[in-house]
């Protein structure tokens, strides 16, 4: 077996990306489980990042290639942790490789047999604002570079026609014959970092989202303005594809609310927000751009310097009351909001064309299964729990399983990569402490 | 065919050439008529290659590199704008337009615009024709 | 129940508040007249404006309609602090305006005298079975008293109680009803009369023990929500089953034993009361009840549900601001493309009708044409679709 | 990177024999380039003594055709036209070092996505590029040469540069991954702020109770070594070689030399003199004076608090927001309250930061305990006077619209962290940034919050920015990862992309050592008098240097003029 210490890490964001380059740059063997096709999480997905306005994959694409080139890195892209077994200084886990259908040593990613692929499936990534193939590349950046087959939507995997992509592959990448495999490894410590999920505000009626095709939330927002994003970063709204000439932002759907079980605060939106009004601006300049906030939490580093920017270059308006309800008008499918200006103490009512709702930030919807199978407990949200929030923030309940970014809470991007180096000093201490016992042993043993 | 004009183009590594890439990667189409010399930075580009490169009957330079503040090497695209600069005034000593060497910050996301760049580059210069170097290309 | 602004405020989850103005920014109210803030209020209440509040208007203004309540992220429940701070006032002899010169509520008042004998059944239509006991008793509200105190714009509620007789003799059942049957409170309660209140309760629940009713069907919301909340309250667990007619008849409708068998041709809308909503989250009952009855185009308002929008008037503390929603909100039944407007709720009937009644002076509160609708109860609809 | 050390400089002298490999990647490229035709025009081109087609170079069988051809046509340069070197180079690098060809005597011509993907439509004009292309590359490689990525050693050893919980946590976890450090503090005893302050959100555990046993890791551990009353007066040298020298408050001063420095010195508390009467009016205090007598006990009780929020940020002269200021008076208006149920506590804000986890919870229970918080805006801040023996706090709350005059016996400024005085020397003792707002400038906001762009020094805590105890405990640890990992390796590989500088030609003009962003050229004195010398392990390649030499004494590795003056020739040369 291998003399490295070894560790795993749980998802594939830029959390779990800088944690296992971190420990893979110190010549530890890591073990990087991606539950989806590629790695880059949340991060890959948005157009910019505040308050650099850094274009998000630009900065992002580089981290995932080194990643994935790293001879200490082994990265499960499309994989899940199905068991995990022993104590801190050897865990031995079962991942599961779920079969892409796809010979990822011989694709090239060129994308030809997506071109010729008869059968088109809504692209989630895209929050189903685009189209996909049966076989996709997630997206263009990508990584690794290969396609995969969606089983659920294959013609020949479910009706058993097609096979088109086979047909047309010169590199021979397709091989229905693919089973899912499950792979053993051993390492000495766990490194958590699954992100996060968004709520479905469609349980808010009063803000109409599913049913006005204009309300939109944030994450959809940062795809229609991304230049890859499937209007090619034309800021339209959804309903006629429109440059609409207000664009308001409604901060706190679902967060700080008690009723929806939410008390907490999501931590990135009204940085977010102000970030997404300025793309807002410098896409459209004629376009008014409106947010609507309870509290003003600009406390990251020169985040509020930010806020003040957006305000006095931009001229973004922000108001202060929680809007009451937003109304379409059936013909123009414009919308109507209402709400209390609480500064001027007044009920007043805006027309926007677009409304952006930032939605409450949660965990992963398979986050209660992960911390089973991991033997950690999770806190009354389902965030993973740390052991002791003063001075073992990266610590879960159980010993060599640690835990960083927003899968323990809300947390923007510089905190959780920070958090994800920490996680590499917790994994590299465990390794100090247990190697004199575990690694010889095992030498000797073998 | 040859007498289209021809551009060579200095790239940084991290955010233009990735732009060229991606262009690539989108099928933006473009005119082929640009060739790529890639670097680590665009703080690189030594004003001498730009001059060589007119000299030998080059219509046009383009110098691309990080937006600023995003320069891989944290300033090294301010340099290389310090020195495009200095290198357009030496252009109109030699009597060229200063808009025959052109500088652009293109990050890796903007696939498009790297494209729209040479596409534009191009009209410009067929408008300005030929240079009095071009003589010396081999045609 | 809380009976203090003090208590109220903790009991209500006032002091979660979070400034937001939610509230404010859904309150029907709010839109219409800029004096009103029920954020302010709270916010005035965990300052200690004590005075300032239950001396104010605003605290007898608030409809209770629950939209607030229905939308606040903190679960700040302002009708029910409303109403303590209501009682408060009342107790402490505050003025406050008071419905239609104050007669429905000295009627109320009078009703709380045990030696009161009622001679309210003059209704009933000829022919109908009806019984002074059993299993089911059908509490008529106050329809009676209603006809005669708003002859002018001819309310003709008493049609609601006939309607549910027929129906419930049509489908084999006699009701037990009360010859001495009182207000249920509901007013005197939301007008901080808590004492007139027990009375009339602890009257009412003497009377229908002795009918021996298992389930007491109501046709007004109000009194629903009296004796299903207030009463319960008051009690503790009621010996007796609290329905209210839109519930009764989906339930009939599914026995198989209610038919439709005449069609109307009519494309309907639904206004869901505050109180069968929002209080009490009874919301397809109704609408099952419409959708059964063939020839019936069901249509659905923007506000609908728990969104829906209140008729304007609560504990018949009506005023101008009132009229202007009701204006509204006909207007957006008739935006739902429906030429028949269908409540649940006697009061929400009444007031529609008022503000389209040709008695009101036009020149304060002219109803635009693209605002009139025929307005009919549920149970008057139910009745004629069973050829009654 | 390992290869680099067996390096064979044996073909250098040797004549360039040039393989090239065109690749069809299915039909992206061979659909719309003419392949054939670029390979029969490769072969014609100087020193090329072999050219092949792949229909996927990066397959399998396209590498090993590759190794093939080099061992059968013993080449010692190789091109390969195909796709982009960004996501492709270390594939075929390593194939080339597999057979003995060194990494850096190979070139990659991306005719893909720079060609056949984006003149489409123009098969021809695709073809003629793709030629041009390769015929640069080729020229490039003529010059190409084998290079050595130097190794540069690593001292294993770290300094943490303050004492405070961040400082004390980073030195535990460097010694627990087995590093020895020195911790230096300032101050005659370890702790930072946390001495100062009594209970701690969130948790309300008390400071001391959580630094005492962290305190006694440091105390205990044998690979820490605590320098108290000490500053830091001089660093040279660049990652793995930093020479300290140290200097005690006794003027004694002691040398040093370790891997990597973390900074970890805190921050301070802004002062708020003269605002909101605070040293004029008694009973005007700071939350850090608050927390000092609710510590002590010396408190008495107090019939009414106002607690000021933002007292001294969030205005032009500081716009930034101190980020913990709410919650820690959230936590000491609690206490207040716990301790005196009928005291009333006022909380003037402006935005209430409850962010964190578990924050918000907090800020609702305090809601709950009857702490009223009414909200001020900038220009219209609270007005504090005397009244009598009493202090009178006078707010507009636009809320409400109505100014409120609050009786006070306690009125408590939150004021914001600040930089520490020393940071100004400090940022240039170690050479690395400050930000606008006087607090260290990380290597980038977002992915590299805990580094400096020098390499071997890194940053964490409140000297970065406000932060409270867990984010700084986090980034604690962060800061001792990063730092471990170049001493973990013992060396680091620079790449050789690093300027050599021609000692006959450098005339010292120091203009390369005042344009390196990393401090990697410095101009020293040396026999032949002031030279530049380059420290390879900080420098990163840029060629900045090389372009600016005014003497082209700088000539940066597989760059070189010579490189790519031949590429600028050879795209005219047809």
């Amino acid at each position: 077996m291998d003399e490295k210490p070894s560790v795993l890490v749980i998802g594939g964001g830029v959390a779990g990306i800088q944690a296992s380059t971190d420990l893979a740059n110190r010549g530890f063997q890591v073990y990087l489980a991606e539950k989806l096709p590629s790695i880059g999480g949340r991060m890959a997905q948005f157009d910019k990042t505040y308050p650099t306005l850094d274009c998000s994959i630009c900065i992002l694409a580089p981290k995932m290639i080194d990643c994935f080139r790293h001879p200490n890195i082994k990265v499960l892209a499309y994989s899940e942790v199905k068991s995990v077994s022993g104590s801190a200084g050897n865990f031995t886990i079962e991942i599961l490789r779920k079969p892409r259908f796809v010979d990822a040593a011989r694709c090239t990613g060129c994308g030809q047999c997506a071109e010729k692929c008869p059968k088109k499936i809504p692209n989630e990534w895209e929050l189903n604002m685009a189209g996909k193939k049966a076989i996709y590349m997630p997206f263009p950046q990508a990584v690794p570079r290969v396609m995969t087959i969606d089983p659920e939507n294959c013609l020949y995997l479910t009706k058993g026609i097609c096979r088109v992509c086979e047909k047309l592959c010169q590199a021979k990448a397709i091989d229905f014959s693919q089973k899912p495999e499950t792979v053993q490894i051993k390492v000495g410590s766990i490194i958590v970092a699954t992100g996060f999920d968004m709520i479905d505000p469609s349980k808010f009626p009063e803000y109409g989202y599913g049913k006005y095709k204009n309300v939109i939330v944030s994450l959809e927002f940062e795809r229609l303005i991304c230049a890859s994003g499937p209007t090619g970063g034309h800021l339209v709204r959804p309903s006629d594809h429109q440059k609409p000439k207000t664009v308001a932002f409604v901060l706190c759907v679902g967060s700080r609310d008690v009723k929806a079980g939410r008390v907490y605060c999501s931590n990135v939106c009204c940085l977010y927000s102000a970030k997404d009004a300025i793309l807002v601006k410098e896409h459209e300049p004629d376009v008014d751009a409106v947010i609507f906030y309870t509290d003003l939490r600009a406390y990251s580093k020169g985040s509020r310097e930010f806020i003040d920017r957006a305000i006095r270059d931009y001229g973004i308006k922000y108001i202060r009351g929680r809007p009451g309800e937003i109304r379409e008008d059936h013909e123009t499918k414009s919308l109507t909001i209402w709400y209390e200006n609480t500064l001027s103490r007044k009920v007043e009512k805006l027309q926007a064309d677009l409304v952006v709702l930032s939605v409450a930030c949660v965990p992963r919807g398979d986050t209660k299964e992960l911390a089973k199978v991991l033997g950690v407990e999770l806190d009354e949200y389902g965030f993973f729990k740390v052991a002791d929030p003063l001075y073992a923030p990266l610590d879960t309940t159980v010993r060599g399983v640690f835990a960083c970014g927003f899968c323990t809470g809300p947390k923007d991007i510089s905190d959780s990569v920070a958090q994800a180096s920490g996680t590499a000093a917790k994994a590299a201490e465990v390794s100090m402490m247990y190697a004199r016992a575990v690694p010889r042993a095992v030498k000797k043993g073998g | 065919m040859t007498t289209e004009p021809k551009i060579v183009a200095f790239t940084c590594n991290w955010c233009s050439y990735a732009g060229a890439d991606l262009a690539g990667t989108s099928r933006i189409q473009y005119p082929a008529n640009v060739r790529i010399i890639r670097l680590m930075c665009s703080g690189r580009v030594d004003p001498t290659w730009i001059l060589k490169a007119f000299e030998l009957g080059a219509d046009g330079v383009l110098v691309s590199g990080c937006h600023p503040q995003d320069c891989h090497y944290i300033s090294g695209n301010e340099k290389a704008e310090e020195r495009v600069n200095s290198t357009k005034r030496l252009l109109r000593l030699l009597g060229l337009e200063t808009d025959r060497l052109r500088l652009e910050w293109i990050s890796a996301s903007e696939g498009a615009r790297f494209a729209e760049v040479i596409k534009d580059f191009t009209e410009k210069l067929s408008r300005m024709g030929p240079t009095p170097f071009r003589s010396k290309r081999g045609v | 129940m809380e009976t203090r602004m003090e208590d109220a405020m903790a009991k209500t989850n006032v002091r979660y508040c979070l400034k937001c103005g939610k509230c404010t920014g859904s309150c029907p109210l709010a839109r219409v007249n800029p004096e009103y803030s029920p954020r302010q209020t709270v916010e005035r209440a965990i300052l200690g404006r004590k005075d300032q509040i239950l001396r104010g208007k605003g605290v007898w203004w608030c409809l209770t309609c629950e939209l607030c309540s229905e939308r606040c992220p903190q679960e700040v429940r302002y009708p029910d602090f409303i109403r303590a701070c209501r009682i408060e006032a009342t107790a402490k002899g505050i003025e406050h305006m008071c419905a239609h010169g104050g007669m429905l509520a000295e009627l109320q008042r009078a009703m709380t005298s045990p030696e009161v004998k009622q001679d309210r059944l003059g209704w009933i239509p000829k022919g109908a079975k009806v019984s002074g006991t059993g299993d089911l008793l059908y509490f008529v509200g106050c329809l009676p008293y209603f006809d005669v105190i708003m002859e002018k714009i001819k309310p003709d509620s008493v049609a609601i109680g006939q309607s549910v007789v027929k129906i419930l003799n049509r489908v084999g059942v006699t009701p037990a009803i009360m010859p001495n049957e009182r207000c249920c409170g509901h007013d005197l309660l939301w007008t901080g009369e808590v004492e007139s209140f027990k009375k009339l309760a602890k009257l009412n629940m003497d009377e229908i023990a002795k009918t021996g009713a298992k389930t007491v069907l109501m046709s007004c919301p109000e009194g629903y929500r009296t004796l299903k909340l207030d009463y319960a309250d008051l009690f503790g667990e009621l010996p007796f089953e609290v329905v209210h007619t839109s519930e009764f008849f989906s339930r009939l409708i599914d026995e198989g034993r209610m038919k439709f068998d005449k069609s109307i041709d009519r494309k309907v809308v639904y206004h869901d009361p505050c109180r069968l909503g929002r209080h009490l989250r009874v919301f397809d009952a109704p609408r099952k009840v419409l959708s059964s009855i063939s020839g019936v185009q069901l249509k659905e308002m923007e506000r609908s549900r728990a969104e829906a929008m209140c008729c304007g008037v609560d504990a018949w503390m009506c005023n101008s601001n009132s009229k202007q929603m009701q204006i509204e909100r006909l207007r957006e039944a008739r935006m739902s493309g429906a030429d028949l407007l269908v409540t649940a709720c006697p009061k929400c009937q009444i007031h529609f009708r008022c503000v389209m009644s040709e008695k009101l002076p036009k020149s304060v509160f002219p109803v635009p044409d693209e605002a009139k609708i025929d307005v009919m109860d549920l149970s008057e609809l139910a009745a004629k679709a069973m050829g009654l | 990177m390992q290869q680099a050390e067996t390096v064979k400089k044996a073909e250098i002298a040797e004549k360039p024999r040039i393989g090239v490999f065109v690749c069809h990647c299915g039909t992206n490229i061979g659909g719309i380039v003419n392949v054939p035709e670029v390979v029969k025009y490769a072969k014609a081109l100087p020193d090329v003594v072999y050219a092949g087609e792949n229909l996927y170079t990066c397959s399998e069988e396209g590498l090993a055709s590759i190794k093939s051809a080099i061992k059968e046509h013993n080449l010692n340069r190789v091109v390969v036209a195909s796709c982009s070197p960004r996501t492709h180079e270390p594939l075929f690098r390593a194939a080339c070092e597999s057979v003995g060809v060194n990494k850096y005597l190979f070139d990659l011509v991306n005719i893909r996505d720079h060609c056949s993907w984006v003149h489409m439509h123009e098969p021809e004009k695709a073809t003629e590029k793709a030629m041009d292309l390769v015929r640069m590359a080729v020229a490039r490689a003529r010059h190409l040469e084998a290079q050595e990525e130097t190794a540069v050693q690593i001292t294993k050893s770290a300094m943490v540069i303050g004492g405070g919980v961040a400082g004390m946590t980073a030195a535990v976890s460097l010694a627990d991954q087995g590093f020895d450090v020195t911790l230096v503090e300032k101050e005659p005893k370890l702790g930072g702020m946390l001495n100062h302050l009594h209970l701690l959100y969130p948790g309300m555990k008390s400071a001391g109770d959580t630094l005492e046993p962290i305190r006694g890791m440091v105390e205990d551990s044998p690979r820490i070594r605590v320098m108290t009353s000490t500053d830091v007066k001089s660093v040279k040298g660049f990652v793995g070689n930093f020479d300290v020298t140290l200097q005690g408050k006794d003027g004694k001063e002691s040398q040093l030399k370790i891997g990597t420095i973390l900074v970890a010195t805190g921050a301070a508390v802004l002062a708020p003199k003269g605002l909101y009467g605070y040293g004029e009016l008694k009973g005007v205090i700071t939350q850090l004076e608050l927390e000092d007598v609710l510590k002590s006990g010396n408190l008495k009780k107090p019939k009414s608090v106002v607690m000021i929020l933002c007292a001294g940020s969030r205005i032009p002269e500081r716009p930034y927001c101190s980020r913990i200021c709410c919650m820690n008076a959230i936590k000491n208006a609690l206490i207040l309250k716990e301790r005196y149920p009928d005291t009333d506590v006022y909380i003037l804000y402006r935005d209430i930061q409850a962010y964190g986890r578990n924050y918000e919870e907090y800020y609702r229970r305090t809601r709950e305990m009857g702490v009223t918080f009414i909200m001020f805006l900038k220009d219209d801040p609270p007005v504090v006077s005397a009244d009598g023996k009493e202090l009178k706090v006078s707010v507009n709350d636009p809320l409400i619209g109505e100014r409120l005059d609050l009786k006070a016996d306690l009125v408590v400024l939150s004021t914001p962290f600040i930089p520490q005085e020393m940071s100004k020397g400090l940022s240039q003792v170690l050479r690395v940034p400050l930000s606008p707002d006087g607090f260290f400038m990380e290597a980038h906001a977002k992915l590299r919050p805990v580094d400096f762009a020098t390499e071997g020094i890194f940053l964490c805590g409140t000297a970065r920015g406000p932060a409270d105890v867990p984010e700084s405990v986090g980034q604690a640890f962060g800061a001792a990862a990063r730092a471990a990992i170049p001493m973990a390796l013992g060396k680091v590989m620079a790449e050789a992309i690093t300027p050599a500088v021609d000692i006959d030609l450098c005339i010292g003009c120091g203009l390369c050592e005042r344009l390196c962003p990393y401090g990697a050229i410095k101009v020293e004195q040396t026999s032949k008098g002031k030279k530049a010398s380059v420290a390879e392990a900080a420098c990163k390649g840029c060629g900045v240097c090389g372009a600016a030499c005014p003497e082209q004494a700088i000539t940066m590795r597989h760059f070189t003029n010579k490189q790519i003056l031949a590429q600028v020739e050879a795209a005219f040369a047809r």
